[in-house]
């Protein structure tokens, strides 16, 4: 299990693969978005918790297709369906290594970024506070989806599709936290509910997901 | 004798070529009296004038558009427990009615908000809802359109749709603390003051009541139509070969 | 034709598109019905006329 | 130990491929499948190693006893030989990999990234994999793709060590290599009878 | 060419590969935005141009790596450059199937997600002409982009990096076109711009992106 | 028609790996690369087909006669073998493919999907292409892996045939494939010495 951990992780940061690119990811739509929007702070300041929630969620999402797809290309994944770990122990590992290189990153530099939208000045805490506490149940519902897709020639859009409206729920409470903390409210009930939906997706989604890839394989 | 053995597609077949005459035409009796009722012979609200002639359409499309889900749900578990085709592809069946039926609870809604509420869409919760229960529909249909292999995309969908149906109510009540809406609360449920009194009542049971018919006949349907293409690629791939 | 009032155009086209989705969703259900009848039958006609001349092959070897 | 293979069916594409297979290997025996392009050996080796359902029939063997090479190596063009062997180890809980890097000469390679063998030395640690599974039983798809005269005969050599070691070997391949003590199994006579085969429901009766 | 052409918009249809799906894709990040930035319906109509145009923008990115990656995985891309066919013709070939099959259904489909985030009436129709006469540039760029990052292991992220840059332009004047045109403002000058960049992208980059490739393929 | 490939030298990963290779090839002739994994086979060829640039010497041919086949078959798993095959014809502007489909009896698969074929069609498959390119200089790479003894005799019958034709073929292999009138290049002797090349202009002076 550690062995693959490692290994997950030495592979995401050699090779160009996953991490700083997903950062750059959330970087570009970041600066992007102003480009769109138009350059009004106060508009900017608004949107900011939410664009900053949506971007995380897309960066997160784009790499999802790197967690099961690779070892399935190139027959790693038979060989590990075959080999002593559980199935879904893997799938844990391989969610938590994407979460390591992904989701953690992303929290840790979205406050940085927030400067550039203007975000008020309570937010940032909480940005990272929920984006810490968010990100992972991203990645395992990402993980979810790869699963299912997996044996897909091309499931990468797919994926996406599958994805996001299971991204719905940890998005609103995400976005809401920051939202109400910008404007000093109550934060309790988001915050319970999205610590509430991390702890539910590692307890119940690897079975879902080792059973999709399973089928996948045959 | 049990349930069960419809699950055979041949009995299957049968039985639904049977009954298949009397619920289309219970269908299309009940649809075309109710909203023709609904529609010429109702009097306007005072509030909403003649938009609420919309909803004989509004509400059944909404409320098969959410069972239809329900049915998949149920269907699709069937197969998960027992392994029955015919169960998975009833599901496989209803998907497109569903979506349609969403489709339209969106569009007569999304008409209706504009003399209402003054736009076209607002992100009120339940109309997000069912924005997202589209999608589901669309996710749960393309899963079965990528995967060739029947038995594969029948145990994958399955998967989804359970995991879709608790994200889906988790997603409700997600948006419900996100935006506390203006859509109408339900009228059905009798104990309830605002129900729409007894003019508006007695043709929207009728078109509900069709509505499910129709899902009905469309269901059978369209089943019978995925069983004889399973046949059929059984068929060609066996000439294939042999 | 009841008297619609102000509200005619949004309730006709509530009408429209719905009934237009209603017949579009019945018509791909008929159409591809038929197709894939046809299509089996033809599969299964030409299948009964092997078997037969297999079963004699057989019967003649 | 002994695994047994019996009546075995197995299909591809919802097709059934192969039908009635059955054998035994005992410890220290090989077993080459042989038959033309397209008979049905992946599918044959696959449905043994579990990786998907038999349609009929049963395959006898103790809990976590294969280890299984297919046409694809399972090597990370990112990570260097000596990574991906080390990697492999720690999945089957051994530590020592130098038995496996002395069985194909793989010194010389430690260092370089998969990405830069050529298709001969990837096929090299691609083998060299099982014998840092410790698993008795080792099933091989086409195990000399690529191989030259010299790197068969080591191959060759592998297997007979772990023949003699106790283990078994169950491979398909279509030359010959050179294995003294391996039976061959020819796959033909197994070819499923589509017309008699009433797989799937979908078949029994007209609808 | 024209069977390239053919057998490229084949594999897009069949096989649930890019077709619809990118188009699912910016359906959904338009739906997103409002579970981020919150209900607020004038706040939506503010920022919707801005949004749109970023939504195509990452639809169509995301469709990028299919442009070349596929060819070069399966061996395709050697042997289309060891065949009569012109490398420059086969890169113009690549990028027109991507567009046909991207960014031409997301300016059709534009109109009909803005009203979602409330677009005010004027923005709906030069929404599509913006994208319409902005997308092939996109499609152009991003071919680019591939060509530079087709023999990368994984250069999706990093593909992704290396052309949002070079989309900035495209995005700007596009958006501020819809913008202008919901203001009631002036839109000729952005609108030539747009124009141009798009007709210099595929009068250059095929040349600039035959000879990357013909490096990559070394 | 005549090429001719004079003292060549090829690098891959920026390292030399052959360097003095030369020989000639007229129509009707053959020639076969041998040396073990490793040697620098594919680059060779790869270098030959015009895909890398050499590091030294000529390659000698008239324009647009190679048709290359590598280690990958160049397949779109989503199209059938039909439409892979009517799409490399008309790439080549050729229309006919029925001498393709006839070589390696590819009839029965014609509707197949390429995804669903098993390792040895799929190669048969990548192998008929080339009969589609009406091109004079076939380039293969080891051509019979995953070939069973059947199809390999058919590969050879389809080179010999060429050769007859006056194409001209040139190939790298482990195997014996029964081509008569080939001639055999052992690698071995070229293989470059990377010590006495001094390549990179960095080597050459302190700095
Ligand atoms: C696009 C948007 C809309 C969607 C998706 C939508 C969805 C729904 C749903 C799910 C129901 C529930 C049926 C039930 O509980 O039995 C419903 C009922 C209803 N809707 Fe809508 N709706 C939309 C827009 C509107 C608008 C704009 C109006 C009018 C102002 C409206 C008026 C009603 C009424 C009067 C009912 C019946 C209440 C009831 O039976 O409970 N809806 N709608
Ligand atoms: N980046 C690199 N650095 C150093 N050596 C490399 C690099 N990439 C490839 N090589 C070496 O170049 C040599 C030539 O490889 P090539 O693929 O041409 O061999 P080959 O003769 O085709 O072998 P095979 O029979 O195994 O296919 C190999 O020894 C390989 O290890
Ligand atoms: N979807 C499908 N529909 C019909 N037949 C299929 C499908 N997928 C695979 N097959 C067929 O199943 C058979 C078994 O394939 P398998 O890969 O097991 O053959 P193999 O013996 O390993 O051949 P090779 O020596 O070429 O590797 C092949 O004839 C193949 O064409
Ligand atoms: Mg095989
Ligand atoms: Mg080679």
């Amino acid at each position: 299990m550690w062995a693959l951990l490692i290994r997950d992780l030495t592979l995401a940061v050699r090779a160009g693969g996953g991490f700083g690119l997903s950062l750059a990811f959330f970087l570009i739509v970041v600066v992007l978005v102003p480009f769109g929007v138009g350059p009004q702070s106060d508009v900017l300041a608004r949107i900011a918790p939410g664009i900053l929630w949506v971007g995380a969620l897309l960066a997160c999402l784009l790499s999802l297709d790197r967690v099961f797809h690779l070892d399935f290309e190139d027959g790693s994944l038979d060989l590990l369906a075959t080999s002593p770990l559980p199935l879904e122990g893997v799938v844990v590992i391989k969610a938590l290594a994407h979460w390591l290189t992904t989701g953690l990153p992303l929290a840790l530099i979205a406050p940085a970024l927030a400067v550039l939208l203007n975000l008020p000045g309570p937010g940032y805490l909480w940005l990272f506070v929920s984006l810490a506490l968010g990100t992972p149940a991203l990645s395992m519902i990402g993980a979810f989806g790869a699963g299912l897709t997996v044996g897909l020639k091309r499931g990468g859009l797919l994926l996406s599709l599958l994805v996001l409206p299971l991204y719905v729920p940890t998005l609103i409470f995400g976005a809401e936290i920051v939202r109400r903390a910008v404007d000093a409210q109550a934060i309790g009930t988001p915050l319970a509910m999205l610590a509430g939906l991390t702890l539910a997706a590692w307890a119940c989604l690897p079975f879902a997901t080792a059973a999709a890839i399973r089928i996948n394989l045959r | 004798m049990s349930i069960w053995e419809y699950a055979n597609p041949a009995r299957f077949m049968r039985f639904s070529r049977t009954v298949l005459p009397w619920v289309s035409a219970a269908a299309a009796l009940l649809i075309l009296v109710g909203l023709i009722w609904g529609f010429f012979f109702t009097p306007d609200d005072f509030r909403q004038g003649s938009t609420v002639k919309i909803i004989y359409l509004h509400v059944p499309s909404a409320t098969m558009a959410i069972n239809i889900w329900v049915m998949m749900l149920v269907t699709s578990m069937i197969w998960v427990v027992r392994r029955h085709h015919v169960s998975v592809l009833a599901a496989k069946a209803a998907a497109p009615i569903g979506a349609t039926m969403t489709l339209i609870a969106l569009a007569t809604g999304a008409i209706w908000g504009q003399p209402m509420w003054g736009t076209y869409w607002e992100w009120d919760p339940r109309l997000t809802a069912f924005l997202i229960l589209f999608l589901f529909y669309l996710g749960y249909m393309a899963l079965w359109a990528a995967i060739e292999d029947p038995d594969v995309a029948a145990d994958l969908t399955s998967i989804l749709c359970l995991v879709g149906s608790v994200f889906a109510v988790i997603s409700r009540y997600a948006i419900n603390f996100w935006n506390q809406g203006l859509h109408q609360g339900a009228s059905l449920s009798l104990d309830q003051e605002e129900n729409v009194s007894d003019v508006f009542w007695q043709p929207l049971v009728l078109s509900l009541v069709g509505f499910g018919f129709l899902f009905l006949t469309l269901v059978l349907l369209r089943t019978r139509t995925e069983i004889r293409a399973r046949r059929l690629a059984a068929l060609k791939q066996r000439e294939r070969v042999s | 034709m009841p008297d619609l009032g102000k509200y005619a155009v949004e309730v006709l086209s509530a009408y429209a598109v719905s009934l237009s989705l209603l017949a579009l969703l019945i018509g791909t259900t008929l159409h591809r019905s038929r197709s894939v009848r046809r299509a089996l039958k033809q599969v299964e006609a030409r299948r009964d006329d092997q078997k037969p001349a297999a079963d004699k092959a057989t019967k003649d070897a | 130990m002994e695994i047994s293979v019996t009546d075995l069916s197995c299909a591809r594409g919802g097709l059934p491929v192969l039908s009635g297979v059955s054998f035994q290997l005992q410890a220290g025996q090989a077993l080459v499948l042989r038959g033309p392009n397209g008979i049905g050996k992946t599918t044959l080796l696959r449905t043994i190693a579990g990786l998907q359902p038999a349609t009929a029939g049963q395959v006898q063997m103790p809990e976590d006893c294969v280890a299984y090479a297919g046409h694809a190596d399972g090597l990370k063009a990112g990570l260097s030989v000596e990574q991906n062997l080390r990697f492999w180890a720690s999945v089957y809980g051994q530590r020592e990999i130098s038995a496996a890097v002395g069985a194909f000469a793989l010194t010389p390679l430690l260092d370089r990234l998969a990405h830069d063998l050529s298709a001969g030395q990837k096929r090299r640690l691609g083998l060299a994999r099982l014998l840092v599974t410790g698993r008795p039983l080792w099933i091989f798809d086409e195990p000399t793709v690529s191989l030259d005269a010299e790197n068969t005969r080591l191959f060759a050599e592998m297997v007979d060590r772990h023949l003699q070691g106790g283990g078994m070997a169950l491979m398909a391949t279509h030359i010959d290599m050179g294995l003294s003590q391996a039976r061959v199994l020819d796959l033909t006579l197994f070819k499923a009878d589509l017309t008699a085969l009433a797989q799937d429901s979908f078949l029994d009766e007209g609808v």
